[in-house]
């Protein structure tokens, strides 16, 4: 069925007799020829694109429990493409591209919304980085402005300018940004993948990985063994829990990092602000809540609960940038398990397995990358190339020298 | 006339209050929700979607409806629960979410809309055209969602954090937590009782329940006055234990200032993080509600807090009321209000059996199935045997059971566990270490089950700590069976409500359904059950009743719902703690601050640190004026500038040499005494960490400097090596970055002027020559460190004397040195003089260049094992062709600005063409020309040649030539002279 | 958070710094042969275990010891805690 | 001695000291610090006749004090000799030891109750996690406070130093002046 106005108008008045399920409940096949292990966002754009773009046929999607509950169901919903390197930036631009138009594709309103990210500037040397990254986004197709002290004043004029610890001194812009409905994309591409025939089989656990000769043959899961002719792993938080059944270690840590929302409120924040001096941004859903986060917790951990401190020092970083928020409440905390990369940069590539691909590291960057990821993975599955944009996320990087790192803080993941 | 009779109000005081601008009047111990049902008030709130008027429903802090902007100005805080508000006189209050009046609100034409507005119906439309949504759709959106809103303007009040700990945390104050604490506070245990409300006495306080045949009040009183004379026992009320965290840690806020109309002196809200060595959990229980058509009228509300405004605030809804019930819990609440004069129209149970337990007509095996009063309750219909008829009524009272508030069980994502006895979640085993449940909590809801399993559970608890304690002699108590039938909610068609804030109804979890959003939690995201302030305290146990009974399944196969922290709102400021704005981080400050700024310098934030950037002179009208001048005074005379935030660490022991050796990329141990070398760090991913000096003082004794930045890193990673590495060698570490007020003295005439101020020492190009370093004393006998070392490419020194000293020594070196030029420098010069001279600094030194980038691959020995060494030669890493270069604008007169790209000239501008970009520029007086300094690939081989410089986010491209990142003396002899 | 210091006892995790898996205790010979291996292993690769994890905790705001911390990322319980220093001397053969 | 004027952490020629209710707290500008460190494999040493304390422990004796700050790590304090090459002395009664020097390192504030120990255990509660339950006279420790980090030293029941970053003394004197002022407002 084609979702529109039209059509919840009829609906409405003929009391919903045609909305039907969202997607089939289907029972799992004994083989597939590609499996997608990870019912979360980046396995439902996997499995959406190699039906759609690539014209994959006899594909599943096992999650362990309800589909969108990893960390596409809980992020801050912040869609950007403001990276530095090129090995990040075309790639997050393709995905700002794919977010542009994905709702009109799939059918269904994930709630883009393309109300702009301001990374705040405190120091010339800031500035300068800024400059430099809004300029290599420039190279990349996409866009950028510096705006200067005046410029962030006009837009956001309660901000704490007059008594701050670190002033702000302008920002880098990125108005193409914005956010998105979480669970939105995450039924937008079960839908769409279910109806190009996609099984979504929830409640199936792949507890191991059936190898041959270096080959992989299929996966065991808590409803049986099920045959592929290519498995790929996108779980996120779980991808060390995961690979380790098929013999892999990863350069890769899990960590916690908490997300916030306050409760409703009348429009407040337009777009996406972030506070580098402390840890720190935020953006308003639709809904009214202030939704907001700062760094991770710091620690390996796979509990999904953070920690007070951490609540403390992003809310300490809100109140210095935006003193007028303090009369408003925190609502809810919640903790996701996030694959923590050894370079803070992601990994869609083969594995040492034929037949076993992976797409892990994201760190706590995922949620803007759903599209793309899901794209490239697509790419790699149905090919065996890389797709361009995703070229440089290798395994082997590591080994050989050539990682991407953002924030230029080395092989601890914690710090990225 | 709605105020009843008794009550813990104090009738001799009257405090005066207004709400939607209208004055109203109630006394102490009155909530804003009593004290506005006093004034025959039931009109409180609008509900999220449909902007449906909306009334009081609880008395706790449960409440979804009865929420209002309390306070004005720049205190104006959203969304507080009026049955959470003290009456203070003169409070203000508003009521929010609304277009218009609150009896006329525009935006209630949502509800006649409401068929299209369905569980998830904005996921299907909106889509065209694409351009629609930001533009129309979601900002029409966005004003119609939210719910009160914020001034915009600076919260004015102080907050605190603090540190509490205790052996015992007991977490409610009603009769079990009273019980609990009671028991281990007698015990000698460090006992602390937390509970939100202002009063202690929980559902006691409500309920006419006696305890020892006397009214609870005489018990909690006299229990109240034992617990002043408990030393070890620390009573707080106000105080929301929020959220249990990791190894026993309790986040609670106190609303210290909340009741008064200003906090004074005092702070509005502590934040407390209480580490308990046990917990007991005696947070009662929140009553259900049943969904029946139109159940969200003003007047409809839960029927214990009923009872609570009755018993506790003397105050009924209505003069004339019903009950709606499935057990035996609605007939008290009849009782109570007809013992103190309210007529009952009637109870309507829904169980067939059901017996009337006094004067009033009883509907048995009847349900209420719809309601009249769009701004406040009239009639109510009730079906018996498929008849109805209407009755009036002014409120109902709805007991649909009672859920254990087991959230703080739950946030260490323990799973409650449906029991079918009590029709009701209880706490699993699977609770936070060292945490017990009693009371209502734990399903132990009569008075005497609720004061024993307290007084049990701190035995319990105690006990696993060692500390025995004894069971209190507790009261004599009611301890009636409270019969129940399941009964979820009245079938129908209309709507009926499950979630009154968020418009959730037993429709919507139906379509919720039929559209396969069985998971529960796809019924809550695609519903939004569950997701307002009161995050589904009334409405979560109800809808997964109702999803059970559509599926057919148990409520346990259907799920339970997570908890998460807060357990209640937390305002953003209290978690923020006080220290925000200019306090919001530490401020370091120079020693020579207090100088700089009778200097008239202005300062910038370099981290942590504030430093001078420059310092303005009369005359000067612009910052650059003035640095030009500090520049050139520099290589002209001698110029003098703070750098005590340099990281200092001294390095100790007879193995100090092999230590630095491992730690740097270059050798230290080789290094004579009396000298200094140029050091540079690696990560170990070969990547470099940081550059500073090494000077040896002694044979076993180094100092090691850092950048400003990599201070407090830098020395970690040092304690890493020493403790984790090498625990073998004989190397101890301390920082003495603060120690020492240093002062760079750079410039022509610097060692003229050091020989004015040293006592007695051979500063001689010969007898002190570059990179040489000594102890020696200054100014009569102050004790300073000396080191020969430049960053300005001048002939140049650091003095280091004790901190304290730093301002008087800048201003004697300034006076002293007046006739050679002495000019003190900001960090702005600092720069200038440091990109003249091709010093890399933190825009070089950011965490993604190589040695070999900044062109100095060669200082990692390859003879000595050093951190990083290994992983600097990988393939990727040796690849790497870009490097340190200088770059001057062809033409003058085009600006030089850093983060601009460099191409070919002629190349299309785009990622795959990019060869590099400018990492820091300024102007050099010494060449009047911008200058800049960049990583360019092959840039060794590019010398002379002209590159494009591209910053299209500033409109600018400029042709640059590549020259030697040396702009100054690039063969170094100003050092050496 | 709080981590049970050997010398000190129980302390606010806040006043710690975290490093991550305690293998980074074990560096390998950087003149070895294989030192290009086995440095990518102890650089970038881990086990991380959802269950029992040794981990580096430096107590920067403390004694500036670095710690040797046993504890479960599924529960974050802590099983114990031991002076990195200790640790490392053991694995060295107790060499004084 | 040296012509030039020393100056205090907070920036004075004069030590500041101010009082709320009962609570003192005045800037020890003459306090004079130097730490010392075991090498390896050495005996703990006695220097000055004074015992070092084990962790978590401050001790007094011979007009000066010495509290534990790490493993086989001391500082050693000296009221009134902050003008003195006082780390010298040390070194010269412990000359196998690491020695530097520290009184500029640090600002000390020393924090008195008129009250006993009441106001003082409240002041910890806002300032510092630690359990007062455990610190009693003799205990010092080095934790957290507004980002910073500091040794507090339990000098008796109604007696507290805080000693923290010279270069932040600014901020550690906000905060302990913001804590005890609403402990007065309260």
């Amino acid at each position: 069925m084609r979702f529109s106005g039209f059509r919840v108008i009829k609906e409405a008045l003929t009391g919903y007799k045609g909305w039907g399920p969202l997607w089939r409940n289907p029972e799992p096949q004994p083989s597939y020829d590609y499996i997608i292990v990870g019912g979360g966002g980046h396995g439902l754009a996997t499995a959406y694109h190699l039906a759609k773009v690539f014209g994959g046929k006899r594909i599943a999607v096992l999650e362990r429990g309800w589909l969108g509950q990893g960390n596409i169901g809980r992020n801050t919903t912040i869609i950007r493409s403001n990276y530095l390197l090129p090995g990040n930036e075309p790639f997050y631009e393709f995905s700002m591209k794919l977010w542009e138009n994905m709702e009109q594709e799939f059918n269904f309103n994930a709630m883009v919304s393309q109300r702009g990210i301001l990374n705040l500037i405190h120091t010339d040397g800031q500035r300068d980085a800024y400059r430099r990254r809004g300029n290599a986004m420039r190279f990349a197709g996409a866009d950028s402005e510096l705006l200067d002290h005046e410029q962030v004043r006009a837009m956001y004029p309660w901000l704490n300018f007059e008594n701050a610890r670190f002033p702000i001194k302008g920002g880098l812009m990125q108005r193409r940004a914005g956010t998105a409905r979480h669970d939105g994309v995450a039924w937008g591409y079960a839908r769409g993948a279910d109806l190009l025939g996609v099984d979504l089989i929830q409640n199936c656990e792949v507890t191991g990985f059936r190898i041959e000769n270096g080959k992989v043959l299929g996966v065991e899961t808590s409803r049986g063994y099920i045959g592929a002719g290519k498995v790929g792993v996108a779980v996120a938080g779980m991808s060390g829990k995961v690979m380790a059944k098929a013999g892999m270690r990863l350069p890769i840590e899990t960590h916690v990092l908490q997300a916030f929302v306050s409760e409703g409120l009348k429009p407040f924040i337009d777009g996406v602000i972030t506070f580098g001096a402390g840890h720190f941004y935020v953006s308003q859903s639709d809904k009214g809540g202030l939704v907001f986060g700062g760094d991770i917790d710091g620690y390996n951990s796979y509990a999904q609960r953070g920690n007070l401190p951490v609540i403390e020092d992003v809310a300490e970083g809100g109140m210095a940038l935006m003193p007028a928020i303090g009369r408003a409440r925190l609502l809810r905390a919640w903790g996701g398990i996030m694959d923590m990369s050894m370079d803070g940069s992601p990994i869609i590539d083969r594995t040492p397995i034929e037949g076993l691909y992976l797409n892990a590291g994201w760190c706590y960057g995922g949620f803007k990358a759903t599209p793309a990821s899901g794209y490239a993975f697509a790419h790699l599955l149905a090919t065996d190339r890389p797709h361009e944009t995703a070229r440089f996320m290798r395994l082997d990087r590591f080994e050989r020298g050539y990682v991407i790192d953002e924030k230029g803080v080395g092989a601890q993941p914690n710090l990225h | 006339m709605s105020r009843l009779s008794g009550g813990l109000i104090d009738r001799s005081q009257r405090l005066s209050f207004t709400f939607d601008g209208k004055s109203y009047s109630g006394h102490p111990g009155d909530t804003l929700a009593s004290a506005l049902l006093a004034n025959d008030v039931r009109l409180m709130g609008r509900s999220f979607k449909y902007h449906r008027p909306r009334g009081v429903v609880s008395s706790g802090s449960e409440e979804p409806n009865a929420l209002v902007e309390l306070r004005s100005g720049a205190r104006q805080e959203p969304n507080t629960r009026a049955t959470m508000a003290e009456l203070y006189d003169g409070l203000i209050a508003n009521s929010q979410n609304r277009v218009g009046s609150l009896a006329f609100d525009l935006l209630a034409v949502n509800d006649l809309a409401s068929p299209f507005f369905a569980a998830g119906f904005y996921y299907k439309t909106f889509m065209w055209p694409k351009a629609f949504w930001e533009k129309l759709y979601e900002p029409m959106i966005r004003k119609a969602a939210g719910l009160g809103s914020l001034t915009k303007l600076a919260d004015p009040d102080d907050y605190d954090k603090g540190f509490l700990h205790c052996d015992l945390l007991v977490i409610g104050g009603g009769a079990a937590g009273l019980a609990a604490a009671l028991t281990a506070a007698r015990a000698g245990a460090r006992v602390i009782l937390a509970d939100e409300d202002f009063r202690l006495g929980g559902r006691l306080m409500a309920e006419t329940h006696t305890l020892n045949d006397a009214p609870a009040g005489d018990w909690i009183a006299a229990l109240e006055a034992e617990f002043d004379a408990l030393p070890n026992l620390r009573v707080m009320r106000r105080t929301t234990v929020f959220g249990a965290f990791d190894h026993g840690i309790y986040g609670a806020v106190e609303r210290v200032s909340d009741h008064l109309a200003t906090p004074g002196k005092a702070v509005r809200q502590t934040l407390w993080r209480i580490t308990a060595k046990r917990i007991v959990l005696a947070a009662g229980a929140t009553e259900r509600h049943i969904p029946f058509a139109n159940n969200d009228r003003p007047g409809v509300m839960l029927s214990g807090a009923m009872r609570t405004y009755a018993n506790r605030y003397a105050v009924s809804p209505a003069n004339r009321v019903a009950i709606f019930t499935n057990g035996d819990d609605g007939h008290r609440t009849a009782l109570d209000l007809m013992a103190k004069g309210v007529e009952i129209a009637g109870v309507i149970d829904t169980r067939t059996e059901a017996k009337a337990l006094g004067k009033y007509p009883l509907f048995a095996g009847a349900v209420v199935s719809n309601a009249k009063g769009r701004l406040g309750l009239k009639s109510l219909e009730i079906t018996r045997d498929g008849t109805s008829h209407w009755i009036e009524a002014g409120a109902l009272g709805v007991s649909g059971g009672w859920n254990p508030n087991v959230h703080l069980a739950s946030h260490h994502r323990g799973r409650p566990v449906w029991d079918e006895a009590s029709l009701a979640f209880l706490p699993g085993t699977d609770l936070p270490p060292g945490m017990v449940v009693a009371g209502a909590a734990a399903g132990r809801g009569t008075t005497h089950g609720a004061l024993t399993s307290g007084a049990e559970a701190a035995v319990a608890a105690l006990g696993a700590i060692g500390i025995t304690a004894a069971l209190p002699d507790l009261p004599r108590a009611e301890d009636a069976p409270q019969a129940q039938s399941a009964f979820w909610h009245v079938p129908g068609k209309a709507r009926a409500w499950v979630d009154f804030q968020n418009d959730v109804t037993v429709k919507d979890v139906k379509l919720a359904r039929q559209e396969n959003m069985v998971p529960v939690e796809h019924l809550k995201r695609w519903t939004t059950l569950g997701m307002a302030t009161d995050q589904g305290k009334t409405a979560n146990v109800t809808a997964l009743a109702v999803m059970a009974e559509l599926t057919g399944k148990t409520i346990p196969q259907t799920g339970t719902t997570i908890f998460r922290p807060p357990y209640t709102g937390v305002s953003l400021a209290v978690l923020g703690g006080g220290d925000t704005g200019a306090h919001f981080r530490p401020r370091r400050l120079t020693p020579t601050h207090e100088w700089a700024k009778s200097q008239g310098a202005v300062f910038v934030e370099v981290g942590q640190w504030m430093r001078a950037q420059y310092f303005p002179r009369k005359g000067e009208t612009t910052w650059r004026e003035t640095v030009d001048r500090e520049v050139l005074a520099t290589r002209a005379g001698v110029g003098l500038c703070d750098v005590t935030t340099l990281g200092k660490v001294d390095v100790q022991g007879a193995d100090a040499g092999e230590f630095l050796n491992r730690i740097y990329a270059n050798a230290m141990a080789s290094l004579k005494v009396g000298m200094v070398r140029y050091g540079l760090m690696l990560r170990e991913d070969g990547h470099a960490y940081d550059d500073g000096t090494c000077a040896r003082l002694a044979e076993d004794h180094y100092v090691v400097t850092t950048t400003t930045a990599q201070a407090g890193p830098v020395y970690r990673h040092m304690e890493f090596a020493r403790q984790c590495l090498w625990p073998e060698l004989d190397v101890q570490l301390i920082s003495t970055t603060d120690a020492w007020a240093q002062i760079s003295v750079a410039g022509p005439n610097a060692r003229m002027l050091l020989e004015r101020i040293v006592d007695g020492f051979d500063i001689s190009n010969e007898g002190f020559p570059f990179m040489a370093c000594a102890e020696l004393t200054v100014c009569n006998g102050l004790r300073a460190r000396l080191f020969r070392i430049s960053f300005s490419g001048e002939l140049a020194y650091e003095i280091a004397v004790p901190a304290r000293y730093g301002a008087a020594l800048m201003g004697r070196m300034v006076e002293v040195g007046a006739d050679l030029g002495a000019t003190p420098y900001g960090t702005e010069a600092l720069g200038v003089l440091r990109i003249e001279k091709g010093h890399a600094a933190g825009n070089e030194l950011n965490g993604q260049t190589t040695a070999q980038m900044l062109g100095m691959g060669k200082m990692v020995s390859t003879k000595k094992d050093s951190i990083g060494a290994v992983m600097s030669r990988r393939e990727g890493m040796v690849a790497e062709t870009r490097t340190l270069v200088g770059l001057m604008p062809v033409d003058a007169t085009e600006p030089v600005t850093a983060g601009s790209h460099l191409f070919d000239e002629g190349a299309a501008q785009k990622t795959e063409t990019d060869l590099g970009w400018i990492t820091s520029a300024c102007y050099s007086p010494h060449l009047a020309s911008g200058i800049g300094l960049g990583f360019l690939a092959n840039g060794k081989d590019r010398i002379g040649q002209v590159v494009i410089a591209a910053n299209p986010l500033q409109g600018q491209s400029v042709r640059m030539r590549v020259v030697s990142p040396h702009f100054v003396d690039p063969e170094g002899g100003r050092l050496r002279d | 958070m709080l981590i049970p210091h050997p010398l000190l006892g129980l302390r606010d995790a806040q006043e710690f710094t975290y490093l991550g898996d305690a293998s980074l205790i074990h560096r390998p010979d950087g003149m070895a042969e294989n030192a290009a291996e086995t440095f990518f292993d102890y650089v970038y690769l881990r086990d991380n275990p959802a269950g029992v994890h040794r981990e580096l905790w430096f107590h920067e705001q403390g004694d500036r010891s670095w710690l040797v911390v046993t504890r479960d990322t599924t529960t974050h319980e802590i099983l114990g805690a031991e002076l990195a220093r200790d640790v490392a001397l053991a694995a060295k053969g107790g060499a004084q | 001695m040296t012509d030039l004027a020393p100056m205090t952490a907070l920036g004075g020629s004069l030590a500041r000291a101010q009082s709320f209710g009962a609570l003192a707290i005045a800037e020890n500008a003459d306090l004079a610090l130097a730490s010392l460190a075991q090498r390896r494999g050495a005996a703990q040493p006695v220097p000055m006749g004074l015992a070092l304390p084990g962790p978590g422990l401050w001790h007094a004796g011979n007009g000066m004090a010495a509290f534990w700050t790490g493993p086989g790590q001391w500082m050693i304090e000296a009221p009134g000799r902050a003008a003195e090459d006082f780390a010298g002395a040390v070194k010269q009664a412990a000359p196998e030891c690491s020695v530097t020097e520290q009184t500029d390192a640090f600002v000390a504030f020393e924090i008195a109750s008129s009250a006993g120990a009441a106001p003082i255990l409240s002041l910890l509660a806002k300032l510092v996690n630690i359990d007062a339950a455990g610190f009693g006279p003799g205990s010092a420790t080095r934790t957290g406070l507004e980002h910073m980090s500091v040794f507090v030293i339990r000098r008796a029941e109604d007696r507290l130093a805080v000693i923290g970053m010279r270069s932040a003394a600014g901020s550690i004197w906000h905060a302990l002046e913001s804590a005890a002022a609403r402990l007065q407002g309260e």
